[in-house]
């Protein structure tokens, strides 16, 4: 056992910090510490410095960008990033479609998309669920049929977050019926300027565009746009999916949002035992949380993940929310006000409820937190 | 002790309730309306002044119906059931209730007619640190008989659209109520995140009328409409999470995931339980306080009791109001995150509705600070507070 | 609606106090309220002090001691009885058998038991569960098989409360195990003297003795103690656990337990915000179950029980074991020392930690609160 | 920063597993031996002094084996898990580190190495206000060189079986500690409700040797005993609730209740899965807090920062050790209330262990004083408050 980073870890994480608090415009990263709406400029041109300092997809093949880091390596730059208010690297691309690609892609394929794909010069966006088939994915309905050398789509997708910037979208369809739903399902890479394919906008409670719906109509998509084999699309999404859960704890973040709460009302907190309490004990539940995180980093190494990387999307969505909930405690009625200037104090009251309404997603996305007890309680547990 | 409507009561809820859902049964129509201003429905708002219910707690004499705040909590149930925007909470029981507090007869003729008849929109304008009842940020000035105020105000509920707006500002004699024309004043109004109205108001040395005496403290009175919001504000709030009940349920029986219905699935219908059980609680004391409230209107119980009941709605919707407003949303899953489903719109409603007139943790410090004052709660005495029964002092 | 009691309801209030405050002795009084152990004694000679003035089995039909009292009555009884500290006429006779046989006994039985049982004449205890019979009743296996007029009954019942004490024990045995599980039971009334019949006790986790496991071997019981029909049983079991069921929080007693806790340790609280606030949450959540009571008990006069009943239950028990937990915090390290004199504040700190760990048990026996929250899902939301 | 044990310690835990698993793998063992005095097994006592485990902590010089904190926390985790009641936490972190922060060379090699053999065994008695780390009810009075005892400690741990008590007393420069016979005070032990045994102690002028310096005020060295008490106590509730997931997983799996296993019901899966949530994360802070325990006694860090981690461990052992323990008797349903099976010990247990040294309240309240101190914690960092990112002042 080993408290303290090794010197080298140390180092590591001083150039991590360095590089995202100089490298990355302070209005970029304000707009994140601040709990703004990043621009779709924004991001790509985030991404991109990421990219060219080879921080974008350290976690990819080396071939292809990646860096061969530790999972404890990887830990310290995403919790960094977030410290620093660097928007993370767009998660479809980074994150999901790259190692796709880069596991299950034709050579054309990875020469085609990866290098665009780690620099944003392609925005991918995520066409998984249906409106009948959300946590259950493998229930989804949009049907893909062979024409010649070419798949013909139709059907509708949904939940397609940020779909309204995109330019190709990754798309689980049914290419056969007849067989058990999960065996039926293929992956195609869709370019979203194709005929017959709509994005349509999905409000939100916190009235902002953040989702869309998109729709497809006799969408022709060639063959070669098909990624591993006929049929095998649920292989992947496993994968992809598998991907996405593992060791990905919002704490720097939220860390960062509860220290911000802190000091921006310091009078008030000064008054109120109560309020001093339930910060203490977030603070706490975010360091059990982030020690879990390195627990599960230290421990991985080369192998399965550590069972305990299933508590931290259900407990970091948690802390994520409750933290958003102080904060409309802390605004109390100034959140009914008008806060002109979008840097200020007032404007950041006022955004702290549709934040808090926003963020109750986090326990609904990306495997609500009923599918995590149910990952723990089977697949940990065995119960 | 009674919780049960009588007949007439009942016939109120029956009739409010076939009135709103005409307009708001579909919930797009309650979407289209905040979308645009005045945010609310003035048709609606014309019906139920034709109906009586803007002036149901105020007196005949001013123009009212005369009946109590239980009948107005009735009105407010049924609002909040359809999630109506009207702005029955601020209008008719924060400000008017004010007005008829503290106004001087000929004021409350003709403010109570006027907003009873539908014809005058008020509005309570209180700058304050944190829901105090004392004012801070907008001072009043006397010259002779002659009243000026100068400040600003954040948010004034529908102040763009108000008639009529009851300012509070800081007197020599601490804090007093005034009347000033709505379009006498500078504002910019904007929408708030429950789909409701603001105003930011500012006085640069607008001519004022005192409401009621001129150069006394209304502290007390405002601490009491503040008060009352609560408890009124409850009641609306009782109705959403009533109905966030009924959708929540609905949807569990009808939603299919992985080939069944989602109420197969145990983790979750608990869930619906343990929201049952909020509710209900929630029902019990709501209903109480309104009755409180009632009672302290017809002078047969202290102002303190008021304010006592307050806090202990404030401290339950606290809980209650985010236990079901977010269980509804999670046991719905993605289609609650959207615009057209009205369950977020529920729970964003409930939040502003506990942030209104003070919050939980407002009220849990004030009630902490006097809970060594008491011994055992006693609803079914003259005061909860008042009398622990003797064998609490027995025995040790 | 109407926030006051009616001057006649305020007056039979008033009555139940007098009574209850100046019949009951103080030194039996006193026990309930800090929280000791009753003799068997205290209770036998506590309910007839109630017997003798009619007020032992109040809901009873009139012609067996009962009072015609509305539901509003039978609550202000029983809250008026937990805030003096009287101890609650025994549960077995007065709220279990003693319905059972006015409602399904032969005249022999009601003349036979019914005043006796009233009067705790008779110790009844109950022979329910079994050790693979707990939540899922009927899945009981204790058997009774005919031998000529006579049951010869043979298996074990489990969690019998208070057993060491019983004189007759009321139990439920399959008749026929050749029908639907719940088809085959039948009830006996069993003389606890009788040859074959032992008790033995169970040490609980508070290192109290206050239940049992009750064994039957080759017990001769006469047909004439069969409650109603051969094979009936199950109608019986469901009538007295619905009454066991209605109406039931232990409100007063948790109020009483609260305040007693705020005087004791009023120089601690004092100091402790967070303690404070504490006490405020539990007593708001009380005051929000005592008027949930009023609610139900004002509303089921003549008919069906008010649904928001179930939560009485389920939100009691929850709010005792709370109050219990409080009392361990105020008492902290002082729960390790010996207090001597049992009425002591110092040996209520010690008896803190045992009564925390005995009520456990408050959400698991009469209907667990995981049983409860069935009813709720299943009977009234309809899930 | 590395949470794995190494190949070492893994073999500790292995051995100390082993040999508990010989005396209390049958949980009708342990229920045994408390039943009697001295409520544990003197035998198994001597078989981990033999194993060097009394002294782990302790330098060799002292009698001691060499090793740290860490590897006296695997121990205790061990204990935990089959809730063995020897005084491991009482005798050897909580008096025998008070020796060893405290006691002269000489008194280290008698005290640390009797304790260590298993000859002695060492108690603390400490009568103070709720966890204070000043003594109250003791005195102590000078004489010459002569130092005597007047007044009663409440509750010492094995106190009428210890042989030696270090007894802390109130002295004219604060709280000092002695070294007293156990056999010299009146004492008159009893069983607490976890199993283990408590004495009263009255010191009627008995005499009595200061520990380390005569006359110095020892508070900061008591503080640090009770904060180290707390966060290798932790270790035991570790191993205790730890255990509790996994009996209540298994009663899960093989409980029929209306023709299936309970691991049927997703309202129960789902809350072992919370359970688990639960012991994971206080694995985490438990695990780090050790090593700050190890880090300051190493003089890595400074002792504020042990303080600081107790503080933190309480919060989470009282929020967490709660929810197992209850949880674990709740989903075990009737079974888990009796003296027969482990589970409800367990709880019992945890409920000692969070009321040995500060509990979750009273640390609560010293963190909320403090809060505004700093900025994001960082466990990475020199300090965990020490260091907030810089980015924690920019951007408003």
């Amino acid at each position: 056992m080993q408290l303290q980073l090794t010197e080298e870890m140390q180092a590591f994480r001083e150039e991590m910090r360095t590089f995202f608090t100089t490298q990355v415009p302070q209005e970029i990263r304000d707009v994140v510490l601040q709990g703004r709406e990043l621009s779709r400029d924004q991001i790509v041109q985030s991404m991109q410095i990421l990219n060219a300092a080879g921080l974008a997809v350290p976690h990819w093949p080396s071939e292809w960008g990646g860096r061969d880091w530790t999972d404890l390596q990887r830990h310290l730059w995403n919790e960094e990033m977030q410290a620093a208010g660097v928007p993370a690297p767009l998660m479809f691309n980074a994150g999901m479609i790259g190692p796709v690609i880069a596991h299950f892609g034709t050579p054309e394929q990875k020469q085609e998309f990866l290098p665009k794909t780690a620099n944003c010069d392609i925005w991918w966006s995520q066409g998984f669920s249906e409106p009948d088939a959300g946590s259950d994915l493998a229930a989804l309905r949009t049907t893909a049929v062979r024409d010649g050398d070419d798949w013909i789509v139709n059907g509708q997708k949904t939940w397609t977050t940020l779909g309204q910037y995109g330019d190709w979208i990754f798309t689980l369809v049914r290419t056969n019926p007849d067989v058990k739903k999960q065996a039926g399902i293929s992956m195609l890479l869709i370019d979203m300027r194709t005929e017959g394919l709509e994005v349509r906008p999905i409000e939100l409670i916190d009235g902002g565009h953040e989702v869309n719906e998109v729709w497809f109509t006799d969408v022709r998509v060639p063959g070669a746009n098909l990624v591993g084999e006929v049929d095998g699309g649920w292989t992947i999404a496993k994968f992809l999916l598998g991907n996405e859960r593992v060791g990905v704890a919002p704490v720097g973040a939220t860390k960062q949002a509860l220290a911000r709460a802190k000091r921006i009302c310091a009078d008030l907190i000064a008054e109120d035992p109560l309020l001093r309490a339930r910060i203490v004990e977030l603070e706490n539940e975010l360091l059990a949380l982030e020690l879990t995180a390195l627990r599960v980093v230290a421990h991985s190494a080369g192998g399965e993940p550590h069972p305990a990387s299933s508590v931290l999307k259900l407990k970091g969505t948690e802390l994520q929310q409750a933290v958003t909930e102080l904060v409309v405690d802390l605004a109390g009625p100034a959140a009914f006000a008008l806060g002109d200037d979008e840097a200020s104090d007032e404007a950041w009251f006022r955004r702290s409820v549709p934040t808090y309404l926003n963020f109750r997603k986090a326990s609904i996305y990306g495997g609500s937190n009923e599918i995590q007890r149910q990952i723990i309680s089977r697949g940990i547990l065995g119960l | 002790m009674d919780f049960t409507y009588d007949d007439e009561q009942g016939a109120l809820r029956e009739a409010v309730r076939g009135l709103v859902a005409r307009t708001y049964g579909e919930y797009e129509n309650r979407r289209r309306t905040v979308a645009s201003d005045p945010g609310y429905d003035e048709r609606l708002w014309g019906q139920l002044a034709e109906m009586g219910l803007l002036g149901l707690p105020f007196g005949e004499d001013d123009g009212g119906s005369g009946a109590t705040w239980v009948e107005a909590a009735i009105v407010l149930q049924e609002l909040g059931r359809v999630l109506a925007p009207e702005p029955y909470l601020t209008a008719v029981v924060q400000a008017g209730g004010l007005v008829a507090d503290v106004g001087t007869a000929e004021q409350r003729a003709e403010l109570l007619g006027g907003l009873s008849s539908g014809e005058r929109l008020l509005s309570f304008a209180h700058a304050s640190r944190r829901w105090s009842p004392s004012a801070s940020g907008v001072t009043a000035s006397q010259d002779g008989d002659t009243w000026t105020l100068q400040g600003r105000i954040d948010a004034v509920p529908q102040g763009a659209n108000a008639d009529v707006l009851i300012v509070s500002a800081e007197t020599p004699a601490g804090t007093g109520l005034f009347v000033v024309p709505g379009d006498a004043v500078e504002r910019s109004g904007h929408a708030t995140y429950d789909g409701g109205r603001s105003a930011r108001v500012v006085l640069g040395g607008v001519a004022a009328t005192p409401l009621g005496d001129a150069g006394a403290d209304q502290t007390s009175a405002i601490a009491a409409a503040l008060d009352r919001t609560i408890v009124l504000g409850a009641n609306e709030a009782l109705g959403i999470i009533e109905q966030q009940l009924v959708d929540t349920t609905a949807y569990l029986k009808s939603r299919k995931q992985f080939g069944v219905t989602l109420n197969n699935f145990q983790a979750l219908t608990f869930r619906a339980a343990d929201m049952y059980t909020s509710v209900e609680l929630t029902h019990s004391l709501v209903a109480w306080a309104t009755m409180v409230a009632a009672s302290v209107a017809a002078g047969e119980r202290d102002s303190e009791q008021l304010s006592d009941a307050a806090a202990r709605v404030a401290v339950q919707l606290g809980t209650a109001g985010r236990h079901v407003g977010q269980e509804a949303i999670q046991l719905h899953g993605g289609i609650a995150m959207t615009a057209e489903y009205r369950v977020g719109a529920g729970t964003s409603r409930l939040t502003y509705l506990e942030h209104l007139a003070g919050d939980r943790g407002h009220h849990l410090n004030e009630l902490a600070a006097v809970v060594a004052d008491h011994g055992a709660l006693d609803p079914l005495a003259a005061s909860v507070l008042g009398s622990a029964p003797v064998t609490a002092e027995v025995g040790s």
